[in-house]
């Protein structure tokens, strides 16, 4: 069969690779470089640190990157993996964390050398395990931890009063105050505002011009799918307060639209459209190319879109939009206090992943409702995740109304930074399955990578 | 009495549902986790009753709850969807944890429509958190006088702060009693006291708390100071079974560290200016929760005092199977408490116990603490 | 039309012949160390029994775990698909089937014009398989026969804790410590493992009438716990064990 | 189904038997003490004349362990011409049954007759016991006296016990007490089997069949990973030597040996005892030690 579309590599993505790179390779010269070395997880408003010279090691992706060794060297990723269990971490638990604890306590480094010495962890709790896993990573390390305390707003149809809103806003804010007073006294160091500032603005920047990025997908065909779109949305992960990271995001914008201008599309077969929840097993990514051998594109998935998205809600025509910037509205950030209150006000308006841990229930599934119409989404695949019980919140929700609304949906138990709890050959015969119910017919026969 | 609990846990609905009948015009409210600063729904006239499992082998939940929850998530969710607690009006929690997080979201959706959600800080060690709560308790007064269509009067707050001061007085009284050479009560009986307690009007346990103190505990010996004594610690526990396993040997449970034991009544509110602020000063300033024990580790000093004070040889650490807050701490526990000196037993809780695997743990754990019988 | 369906699974090979969508034939072997063997015994059988030789047959189809092993095919389909064909054809009003082999159970939702709308299956671990049978039967030294039978005559129930089909041996051997009624363990085991089956069929919801297929389908203890659990009529398919092969038999004659 | 399996060669079955020590007169003793251990796989009972072994059986359980623990110790006493049960002054029952000894005076964990026996039979030099039983795995550290320090067991999951040899044996067709040294004549270590878990490794040793692998291949990777299994478990005590394996699967070698390689020293081997005796042994030492105390009394 003759491809439907054209298809074309995108020119940004190797940009993309070395970004990632050069961000591991600054925290593995962080000290000779005398910048701060901080530990901390991917929401932490890792915008905070800004004010100092310094690198950050972002948990989760690095837990990830760490899974994804077991594709190459299957022996290093048990050792690391088996080190936390042998310390006597249940296996049940967060298994980015069980990676990372690995890693550390075997005093090896994933990208070569040994584990970098961090100078103290700033985290940011939003689901059970966060705030716990870096006071035991600082436990060991014998370093200081400060750990703020992120309650979500609910989900708008909830109603929440403005009052309680503004305590929540209050809450970080102080919070933010008191982190970067700790951060002054126990580094000895001082804290630049007008950095701090740029930072937040950066932050700002990044994650809206992601969330366009995610909008301009939803076109036909789609000029990305989710594997290409999980290898660009993690730079934000890690380096969205970074000023190459907001430049690069604006690049690729650029190229996605005109993508879809001249209708290059990610997948030349695209008959059928899917989003998927939760984490992907991050060493086993090839069933999105399975899909595709049945002209299955996957257009994106409420966790990639949230984690570096920042969403706006719509009250009238009950959707999401890419929220405005603080420039867009015109707000001015002068002092440190103004960046302070935008950091809170932001994370706490236009991210949907941490209400999603806290609150699953009616809201989440809105979210995933109005996917599944804004992105023309033919069928949804619910990675039931035993490695994050966080991002698994509700998906069992999703899965029966999904199923009253008559929309496919096919669950897959696995875990998304063990390979030990993901078994490839019973998901692709679930897949082989779910093709099936979708009456689709492969289009070609699919190899796997190697 | 103690008989009188028994009969309460055993029948917690058959309790709502005379109270209900006796308070025509008021309503009561399931709450799942123990963080939900009851006082004020009491002092609006309301009960609040807590949300249990039942220990029986359910799958109502299995279409809504994701099979990596904790059992005890499930079994709560199952009593909903079993229609068992159809006489509440409400159901309310305050931030438990992911999982009962679940269990309350597919509450709401499945079962009972009005809520209340109050949103407990989890770092209750720093001094932001109490303007945070305080503001957010004010808010949830609001929320309850919408419902009920009527103020709370600062006296009506006053008098359920006395009711639930003495209620928790009351049982830490109990509690005492257990340090004594030759325990007044069983694990067992006294866990169906603390368990029935949080089923009850706080008027009602308070009398029958004390006639149990004066009439029947007093002088009282239901175990020797030839067993073994005994600490469990962990996560919710209403494990009558287990608990009746373990004491069948010559051993006895003197205290605990639980959501529905001691961490519930463990410290009162003092009465400051405002009885917002001090209720929120209670609840930040009460025996943790290990996800909320961060960055310092406030369990480890406070679980030790209690094991010192209460004369416990070895502890039983029990918790949910999944539960991750206590997986999370459960390191430095057994670390901590092996460097103390104090044999500790591992165990994870299902909605049943396999009591044939239990039985030969608990067993050898008792064999480690006898030192001079076989050895 | 004549037509061949194959259902290669873990624990036995099940062949099927069809002529004008009736049954004329059926075959079964089970699966030893030498693959292809219980394929042609099972093959051979179904043809004698059908009393007609290969050159006859015109269609082919393949489904289960096994699958691969026949090279040349005109449908091949996974099990889910296969069920949904195959109970349509027997039984249009069954919209939800339980299907319990020897290592895999699933739920299949099954659609007015036979195809699967929806399915779940049991994940890693083997409780809720025939195999747990075996090795309970085993653990209490009887035949899977006598072992049904017992749990038939259960007067109380007991919860078995155990999610590992050998681990549960123990349980079962502590209750016999405890000297419970053999019937009551008996009773134990199989509502332990219609636990895990009905959980599977509630998370697709359940709809219409239920259908039980597969080889645990002729285990009338099973299928008394199973109704217990699902509070309604469950209506076991003749020779439930050949179903996957009859449909994707089926699925290859209207190829 | 089940009924076909039992007319097959029942592979999986070790050698049962009972023994007397030659040398030895039991009317000589002042004090005859007995351990009987009621496993939920086998059965042994232990009989000793002033703390030295004397006599033993060693037998399959029955599912009734009152049964299986009259049926073994009737088999010891066959073993010893003249002695009548009452000759015993002092017996412990062990073992998952033992609490159905209907004869016992006392019933004792496995775990401290494990660490009690293990002491008798390699020394006070030990200080790990790794008890490999039928369907329990149990790490047990000890002190000089064989008194238990700590512990630790398998939890819900068998994967990794001898009853899931047993299934192996049968499936391929090989004496359970040949398997281990037909799993090590292999050229080449094979890749562990990726589940222990007996029913699926059933399958994925069917599978490896299929992809032409020889038995003892595929018996090798079976042994690797249930010493995989075995190591992650025993790790979480913290392990120190001697280490010492009882119990029946101490006499897999081909699980013995890998489980070195993966502790990187050499399990400690000096004892000529059956290491199934150790539970039996340990109650009965424990039976000697309670009579001399009901005696002072």
């Amino acid at each position: 069969m003759e491809q439907k579309y054209k298809t074309a590599p995108l020119r940004c993505w190797n940009k993309a690779k070395d970004i990632r790179m050069n961000i591991y390779q600054e925290i593995a010269e962080a000290k000779e470089k005398g910048k701060l070395l901080i530990g901390g997880g991917a929401e932490s408003l890792i915008a905070i640190p800004s004010g100092f010279e310094h690198a950050m090691l972002v948990g989760e992706p690095y837990g990830a990157a760490i899974a994804y060794v077991y594709r190459e060297n299957p022996e290093l990723y048990m050792q690391i993996v088996e080190a936390a269990e042998h310390a006597g971490y249940p296996r049940d638990l967060c298994a980015y964390m069980r990676d990372y604890l690995g890693s550390l306590l075997l005093n090896k480094y994933i990208f070569g050398g040994p584990f970098p010495h961090l100078d103290f962890c700033l985290q940011a709790g939003f689901c059970d395990t966060h705030s716990k896993w870096y006071q035991i990573v600082s436990e060991i390390e014998k370093i200081p931890y400060f750990s703020l305390d992120l309650v979500p707003f609910d989900w708008e149809i909830a109603g929440e009063s403005e009052k309680t809103k503004q305590l929540k806003r209050d809450y970080i804010v102080s919070q933010i105050h008191e982190a970067i007073e700790w951060m002054e006294k126990t580094s000895g160091r001082t804290f630049d505002d007008e950095k701090f500032i740029q930072g937040v603005m950066n932050e700002c920047d990044s994650t809206s011009v992601w969330a366009k990025i995610c909008i301009a997908n939803r076109a036909i065909p789609a000029p990305l799918d989710e594997k290409t779109i999980l290898s660009l949305y993690v730079l934000a992960v890690i380096g969205r307060p970074r000023q190459d990271v907001a430049d690069f995001y604006k690049e690729c914008l650029a190229e996605v639209e005109e993508r879809v201008a001249n209708e290059i599309a990610a997948c030349p077969y695209e008959t059928a459209r899917i989003i998927t929840d939760s984490q992907p097993p991050w060493f086993a990514l090839d069933f999105f190319r399975l899909f595709e051998s049945y002209g299955v594109v996957s257009v994106g998935a409420h966790y990639s879109f949230a984690l570096s998205g920042g969403w706006e809600y719509d009250p009238v025509e009950k959707t999401w939009n890419a929220a405005r910037t603080p420039r867009e509205r015109g707000i001015e950030i002068k002092t440190r206090d103004d960046a302070a209150k935008v950091l809170a006000d932001w994370w706490l308006s236009t991210g949907t992943v941490c209400r999603g841990v806290r609150h699953s229930g009616a809201g989440k599934i809105q979210r995933i409702m109005d996917m599944v119409d804004k992105w023309h989404v033919d069928g949804v695949v619910l990675h039931l995740n035993r490695g994050c019980e966080g991002t698994s919140m509700g998906q069992m929700e999703i899965m029966q109304a999904l199923q009253k609304r008559g929309t496919p949906v096919m669950t897959f138990e696995g875990n998304h930074a063990d390979p030990r709890e993901y078994d490839e050959q019973r998901t692709f015969a679930r897949i082989q399955s779910f093709m099936e119910t979708m009456d689709l017919k492969q289009i070609y026969e699919f190899k796997k990578e190697k | 009495m103690i008989k009188d609990f028994v009969d309460i846990y055993q029948n917690r609905h058959a309790y709502a549902k005379e109270w209900k009948r006796k308070h025509p015009d008021s309503k009561v409210v399931g709450y799942m986790c123990s963080y939900l600063p009851e006082e004020l729904f009491y002092a609006a006239g309301l009960l609040p009753v807590r949300i249990l499992g039942s220990h029986e082998p359910q799958n109502v939940t299995e279409p809504y709850v994701f099979g990596m929850y904790c059992p005890f998530s499930r079994d709560v969710l199952a009593q909903g969807l079993q229609g068992r607690y159809d006489y509440i009006d409400a159901v309310a929690t305050a931030y438990p944890c992911m999982h009962l997080g679940q269990a309350f979201d597919s509450w709401t959706i499945h079962v009972t429509q009005k809520y209340f959600y109050v949103d407990m800080p989890n770092r209750v060690q720093t001094p932001y958190a109490f303007p945070f709560l305080a503001g957010r308790l004010e808010e949830t007064k609001r929320e309850i006088e919408e419902w009920i269509g009527k103020e709370i009067s600062a006296s009506d707050l006053k008098t359920a702060i006395e009711v639930y001061n003495e209620n928790r007085s009351l049982l830490r009284q109990i509690y005492e009693l257990r340090k004594a050479e030759d325990v007044p009560l069983t694990g067992t009986e006294c866990m169906h006291i603390t368990t029935a307690n949080l089923f009850m009007d706080k008027k009602d346990a308070n009398k029958l708390l004390k006639d149990t103190i004066e009439k029947e505990l007093s002088g009282r010996k239901a175990k020797t100071a030839d067993d073994s004594r005994l600490m469990i610690v962990g996560s919710e526990n209403d494990d009558i079974k287990f608990l009746e396993m373990v004491e069948r040997f010559s051993a006895v449970i003197v205290n605990d560290d639980h959501c529905t034991g001691s961490r519930y009544f463990w410290n009162n509110v003092e009465m400051e200016n405002g009885a917002i602020e001090s209720i929120a000063r209670r609840y930040l300033a009460r025996p943790v929760c290990p996800q909320r024990d961060y960055p310092e580790r406030l369990r480890l000093p406070h679980l030790l005092q209690m094991a010192k004070d209460w004369g416990a040889q070895g502890i039983i650490f029990l918790q949910q199977k999944f539960c991750d807050p206590h997986e999370l701490d459960k390191v430095a526990i057994l670390n901590f408490f092996k460097e103390q000196g104090i044999p500790t037993l591992y165990l994870e809780l299902d909605v049943t116990v396999p009591l044939g695997q239990f039985r030969i743990r608990v067993e050898a754990l008792l064999e480690q603490l006898r030192e001079d019988d076989i050895w | 039309m004549i037509s061949i369906g194959y259902d290669l699974g873990a624990a036995y090979s099940k062949v099927v012949v069809l002529k004008d969508e009736k049954v004329i034939g059926k075959g079964i072997a089970k699966t030893t160390l030498e693959p292809m063997e219980s394929v042609i015994e099972a093959r051979k059988a179904a043809l004698e029994n059908a009393k007609i030789d290969e050159g006859q047959v015109e269609r082919v189809g393949v489904t289960g775990s096994g699958r691969n092993l026949i090279v040349k095919s005109d449908v091949s389909a996974t099990d889910v698909t296969a069920d949904a064909a195959g109970v349509n054809h027997i039984n249009k009003e069954i919209k939800t089937v339980i299907d319990v082999g020897g290592e895999e159970a699933r739920a299949v939702k099954v659609s007015e014009d036979g195809k699967a709308i929806n399915s779940a299956v049991n994940d890693k671990c083997a409780a809720g398989a025939g195999a747990f049978c075996e090795a309970m039967a085993r653990a209490m030294q009887v035949s899977i026969g006598e072992f049904a039978e017992y749990s038939l005559k259960s007067t109380q129930r007991i919860a078995i804790n155990a999610q590992c089909a050998i681990f549960a041996e123990s349980e079962v051997v502590s209750l016999v410590a405890e000297e419970t009624p053999r019937q009551d363990i008996c009773r134990a085991v199989h509502d332990g493992i219609s636990e895990r089956l009905t959980s599977m069929a509630k998370r697709i919801g359940i709809e219409g009438k239920v259908g039980l297929i597969g080889g645990a389908a002729l285990n009338k203890g099973l299928v008394e716990s199973i109704k217990d659990d699902l509070g309604t009529e469950v209506t076991v398919l003749p020779d439930p064990q050949y179903v996957s092969a009859l449909g994707v038999a089926l699925m290859a004659a209207n190829a | 189904m089940a009924q076909q399996e039992q007319k097959e060669v029942e592979y999986w079955r070790w050698d049962e038997g009972n023994w007397k020590d030659p040398d030895k007169d039991w009317k000589d003793a002042k004090v005859i003490s007995a351990g009987v251990d009621v496993g939920s796989v086998s059965s042994q009972a232990v009989i000793m004349t002033d703390g030295e072994l004397f006599a033993y059986a060693n037998t399959r359980s029955g599912y009734n362990s009152r049964w299986s623990a009259e049926n073994v110790m009737k088999w010891a006493l066959e073993a010893v011409p003249g002695m009548k049960l009452e000759d015993i002054h002092y017996i412990v029952g062990t073992g998952y049954g033992r609490v159905r000894v209907p004869f016992a005076h006392r019933a004792i964990t496995e775990i401290a007759c494990h660490g009690r026996g293990a002491n008798f039979m390699y020394g006070p030099s030990v200080r790990t016991v790794m008890d490999m039983g039928g369907q329990d795995l149990k790490a047990i550290s000890v002190d000089e006296k064989g008194k238990v320090l700590n512990f630790i067991m398998n939890e819900k999951c068998a994967a990794g016990t001898g009853r899931g040899m047993e299934v192996m044996a049968d499936l391929l067709k090989v004496p359970i007490g040949k398997v281990g040294e037909l799993s090590l004549q292999i050229e080449k270590e094979p890749p562990p089997v990726s589940t222990t878990c007996v029913v699926f490794a059933k399958t994925e040793a069917l599978g490896l069949l299929k992809s032409g692998w020889s038995v003892p291949m595929v018996l090798a990777a079976y042994c690797s990973a249930m010493a995989h299994r075995i190591y992650s478990q025993v790790k979480t005590v913290d392990i120190q030597k001697e280490f010492v394996i009882t119990g029946g699967s101490a006499k897999n070698l081909g699980i013995v040996k890998r489980l070195e390689r993966e502790l990187g020293f050499e399990i400690y081997k000096g004892t000529t005892i059956d290491t199934q005796l150790a539970g039996g042994i340990g109650g009965a030492l424990f039976g000697k030690a309670l009579y001399e105390k009901s005696l002072k009394k």
